[in-house]
């Protein structure tokens, strides 16, 4: 169950790792998108932490409706929309309890991008780990690297399709690392 | 990278800054944010208004065609990055009479995903709200069960039919109706030369060698589906022809509006020189063309290269197309 | 050398073909030669035509420039070579309607000298022939021993300015009159991120590393005054406008028109935030902006660079430079 | 004295010159000009090759001034101007008298070009052997080479200013073969 404060600390852990793989992400957005994905989502943490910072939330759905307007109004493209819709949907969830969060945060992403699993964006990230009860950061590196082998159907990377295969998903990356800080905080 | 600028991270606001400041007589910025807006609204009172919008980096699209007879404002996103939904929300409230609000967007999932919220936005705030998401690059192969064609240059006829129509009294459904209409009439085929850079990447996104071209590209450095050697003008017809025909399936007498597209940093001169090549093997194909239009138009940032768009047309699509239009860049 | 032509020997005849048949409305050739006159000609019966013209290249200057209120015919000559006499004469002859024709001169000992000989041809068959020859480009010194300065980007305005006097109906002298009192006015100074390559020559004009800009650079290639390392647009402009205000020697309150004009390979988001450092930069010294234009209008093929002009102006010229006007480009 | 014949033969030795020297002429031009001068010379020259090819000249001014028609009308920039009324100036005395047409083609090109000697140009060339009674090919070879360290002052080279020194003037280059061609033809 998630407080305020592990939320706090789950963003910052998320931040830092958005920070530090800031061109790693663009990079991997490169032969397959737009090469902006490490901008996109820096610019938006840095929105959030901004938020966030030395500021009092009654409980944990309010600092999540804070971080979802962050993400949506500061990033754009489509990981600012498909995280916003992913926040907001886990600010209804109502309270902390991660395997309610999990899978709330999944379906706003699968309707806000019309995705499923298999199509190589996010979502083949947030499937697998928000099915299972219990997961471990080698579940987590496991379904970001199973992103490599697909073919995209969704975002920017489907006009690419065959030659997608071999790199992995931006977005996957990014949600590999939001969902292993997750873990930090709960341990 | 060797770019004009000052800080990578404010390339856009202070684009916009310079834009408007040059342009008072057409634009005005919603403070704060990359909404520009046609500045005499007051006298569209009662039109539908017209928002387009989307990544920056493709100038003079999409702030270049606000103005009589095409947008009513235009929302800037960072470099070829979909503008963030409260952005285009403020943009869809600015130029709302009453009369409703018709969006303009190019078929990415990102433009999309914040279009549809500032869309929903806009309904709970009883603004009526319709769409049409154009995709015109014939590259990208198209399929109900992906994301399908991403939207280029061919967008640009889109405001323009639109925008015309808008003017001329159309109301919501009309537009939406016609909008839908012209959709599959709009076809986009591009070849690149170069890559282009984003500032804040600060490397391109594909480097191509000294005679290597890539066919296919996007207007954000996606790449194509085929890179050769350079080849002369009439060549590179022949492929983008020959790649919208298989499209098209013409037929002999058929109406074509043509826009031949600059990327960037392709000069004029080569623009007419392709579109001499272009009007030559739609002759060839017994084609009528019935409007023609050159320019960088739908750039991606410095990328140097060619799109070429064809419009089947009515003849009633021609008057909208010759429209008085008084925008900084048609 | 990577552009998309055919022979490099026929850029410009195809050139003019592709662009007479994009712009029909607009422009008509007279066969056989690169002269394009207004395709309206018989709506200015009485007026003084309006003649410009040079080496080609610098597209959309000068047949972008043809059509109500600015030019009434254009000399394109091969790539950055100025056309010939004959050709130039030609073009005298189609746009008199016995008000006689004034000529806008580039100041290039070519330029100077072909139209030089054409206006000769022309007083020999008693056509009223006056010209101006535009030097504002700062950047070369100046003296009444040499050559004297280029003509650059400031031809537009003296383009504007002239077109807008005559199509009100100013008579040769007072065209000659107004050109005059105009020039010392207008003062421009590039700066160049890269060269351009001529089709027939097939190598830049001059090379630039990875990380060096080129102050001083005219529109064919010439060298400039001094080579650094690239700076912020914000450097670039003090540098531009501290030359500039070096020769106008500005007083607080004076009015100015501004054109920042790109190159050709440099994108509109950089034009828009140099504008926008040029802007500040003016407000610094207290000059008052009373017209802005930004845009790729005398480029340089594709040369990566950006000028600044200033035109210190009277409420009249502003009037000019207002003036409606209906061409390709402007 | 020059007759028809000779001055056919004299152009057809200049042009195989400016042909064979087409790079070389743009290379000159290039560091203290706009590159063209050898497509301009060349240009030029086949259009000149061309209108004299097959046909019959009553005497030297019409051959000349055929010439000069063809140097006007094809070279343009500001070879084109001075090539032609170089010519033009020749067709006007009459005869194909060499002592009277280099300084008849010399007064022309000065008019024209509003030049002096001493400006790094093609007068530079000119000026000293239409002074001579007689030349020499390395007369020639000199004029053109003392324009290397002139100052340009008239024509696209003077807006290099200083920076024109070191280089040779690719207008007194062309004049130089022009004047060379002739030598041959009178030996
Ligand atoms: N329709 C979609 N459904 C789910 N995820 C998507 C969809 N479209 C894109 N994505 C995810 O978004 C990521 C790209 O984000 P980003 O690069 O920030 O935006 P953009 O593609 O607009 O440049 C992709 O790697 C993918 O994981
Ligand atoms: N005013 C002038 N008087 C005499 N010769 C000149 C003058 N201007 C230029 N020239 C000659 O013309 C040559 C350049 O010719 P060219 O390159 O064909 O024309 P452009 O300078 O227009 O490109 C110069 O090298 C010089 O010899
Ligand atoms: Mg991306
Ligand atoms: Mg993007
Ligand atoms: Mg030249
Ligand atoms: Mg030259």
């Amino acid at each position: 169950m998630l407080d305020v404060e592990n939320v706090k600390s789950w963003m910052t852990k998320f931040n830092e790792q958005i920070q530090a793989h800031h061109d790693y992400l663009s990079e991997l957005d490169t032969p397959i998108g737009d090469g902006d994905h490490g901008n996109n989502m820096a610019r938006g943490m840095n929105a959030v932490m901004e938020a966030i910072a030395d500021k009092d939330f009654t409980d944990v759905p309010a600092i999540f409706k804070t971080i979802a307007m962050s993400l949506i109004s500061k990033v754009g493209g489509a990981s600012g929309p498909l995280y916003g819709t992913a926040f907001m949907e886990m600010a209804k969830v109502g309270d902390g309890e991660v395997s309610a969060l999990l899978p709330a945060a999944l379906a706003g992403i699968k309707k806000r991008g019309k995705a499923e699993t298999g199509e190589k964006t996010m979502v083949d990230v947030w499937a697998p780990i928000a099915e299972k009860t219990d997961f471990t950061a080698d579940d987590v590196d496991k379904a970001v690297e199973a992103t490599k082998d697909m073919i995209a159907t969704k975002g920017r990377a489907s006009y690419v399709g065959e030659r997608s295969v071999g790199h992995i998903d931006p977005g996957a990356m990014s949600s590999g690392y939001l969902l292993k800080a997750l873990l930090e905080v709960e341990e | 990278m060797k770019k004009i600028i000052n800080d990578p991270k404010n390339v856009v606001d202070e684009m916009v800054q310079g834009l408007v400041r040059s342009y008072p007589e057409y634009l005005e910025r919603i403070p704060e944010t990359g909404v520009v807006y046609r500045h005499d609204l007051k006298n569209i009172q009662g039109q539908v208004g017209i928002v387009s919008g989307g990544g920056s980096g493709h100038e003079p699209t999409h702030a270049g065609f606000v103005g009589d007879g095409m947008l009513s404002a235009a929302v800037c996103g960072e470099v070829f990055t979909s503008p963030t939904p409260d952005q285009i929300f403020e943009a869809i409230k600015k130029v709302d009479s009453g009369a409703g609000v018709f969006l303009v967007i190019k078929n990415y999932s990102g433009d999309v995903m914040n279009f549809e919220m500032a869309q929903d936005m806009a309904e709970m705030e009883d603004i009526k709200v319709k769409s049409i998401v154009v995709d015109d690059d014939i590259a990208v192969e198209n399929s109900t069960y992906t994301q399908g064609r991403r939207g280029v240059a061919g967008t640009i006829f889109m405001h323009k039919v639109l925008g015309a129509a808008a003017a001329k009294g159309a109301n919501l459904d009309e537009l939406e109706q016609l909008a839908q209409k012209v959709l599959p009439n709009i076809k986009t085929i591009a070849v690149a030369l170069s890559g282009a850079t984003v500032p804040e990447v600060g490397k391109p996104g594909f480097t191509l060698g000294e005679d290597e071209i890539e066919y296919g590209v996007g207007i954000h450095g996606e790449p194509g589906y085929r890179r050769e050697k350079l080849q002369p003008s009439k060549a590179l017809v022949e492929e983008l022809v020959g790649k919208l025909n298989q499209e098209f399936k013409f037929e002999k007498g058929d109406q074509v509006a043509v826009l031949v597209n600059g990327m960037g940093a392709t000069p004029l001169m080569e623009q007419y020189i392709f579109m001499n090549d272009v009007l030559n093997k739609l002759a060839d194909l017994g084609l009528e063309v019935k409007f023609t239009k050159v320019g960088s138009l739908m750039t991606s940032l410095e990328m140097a290269g060619i799109s070429l768009t064809l419009f089947k047309v009515s003849d009633e699509i021609v008057e909208n197309l010759n429209y008085a239009t008084d925008t900084i860049a048609w």
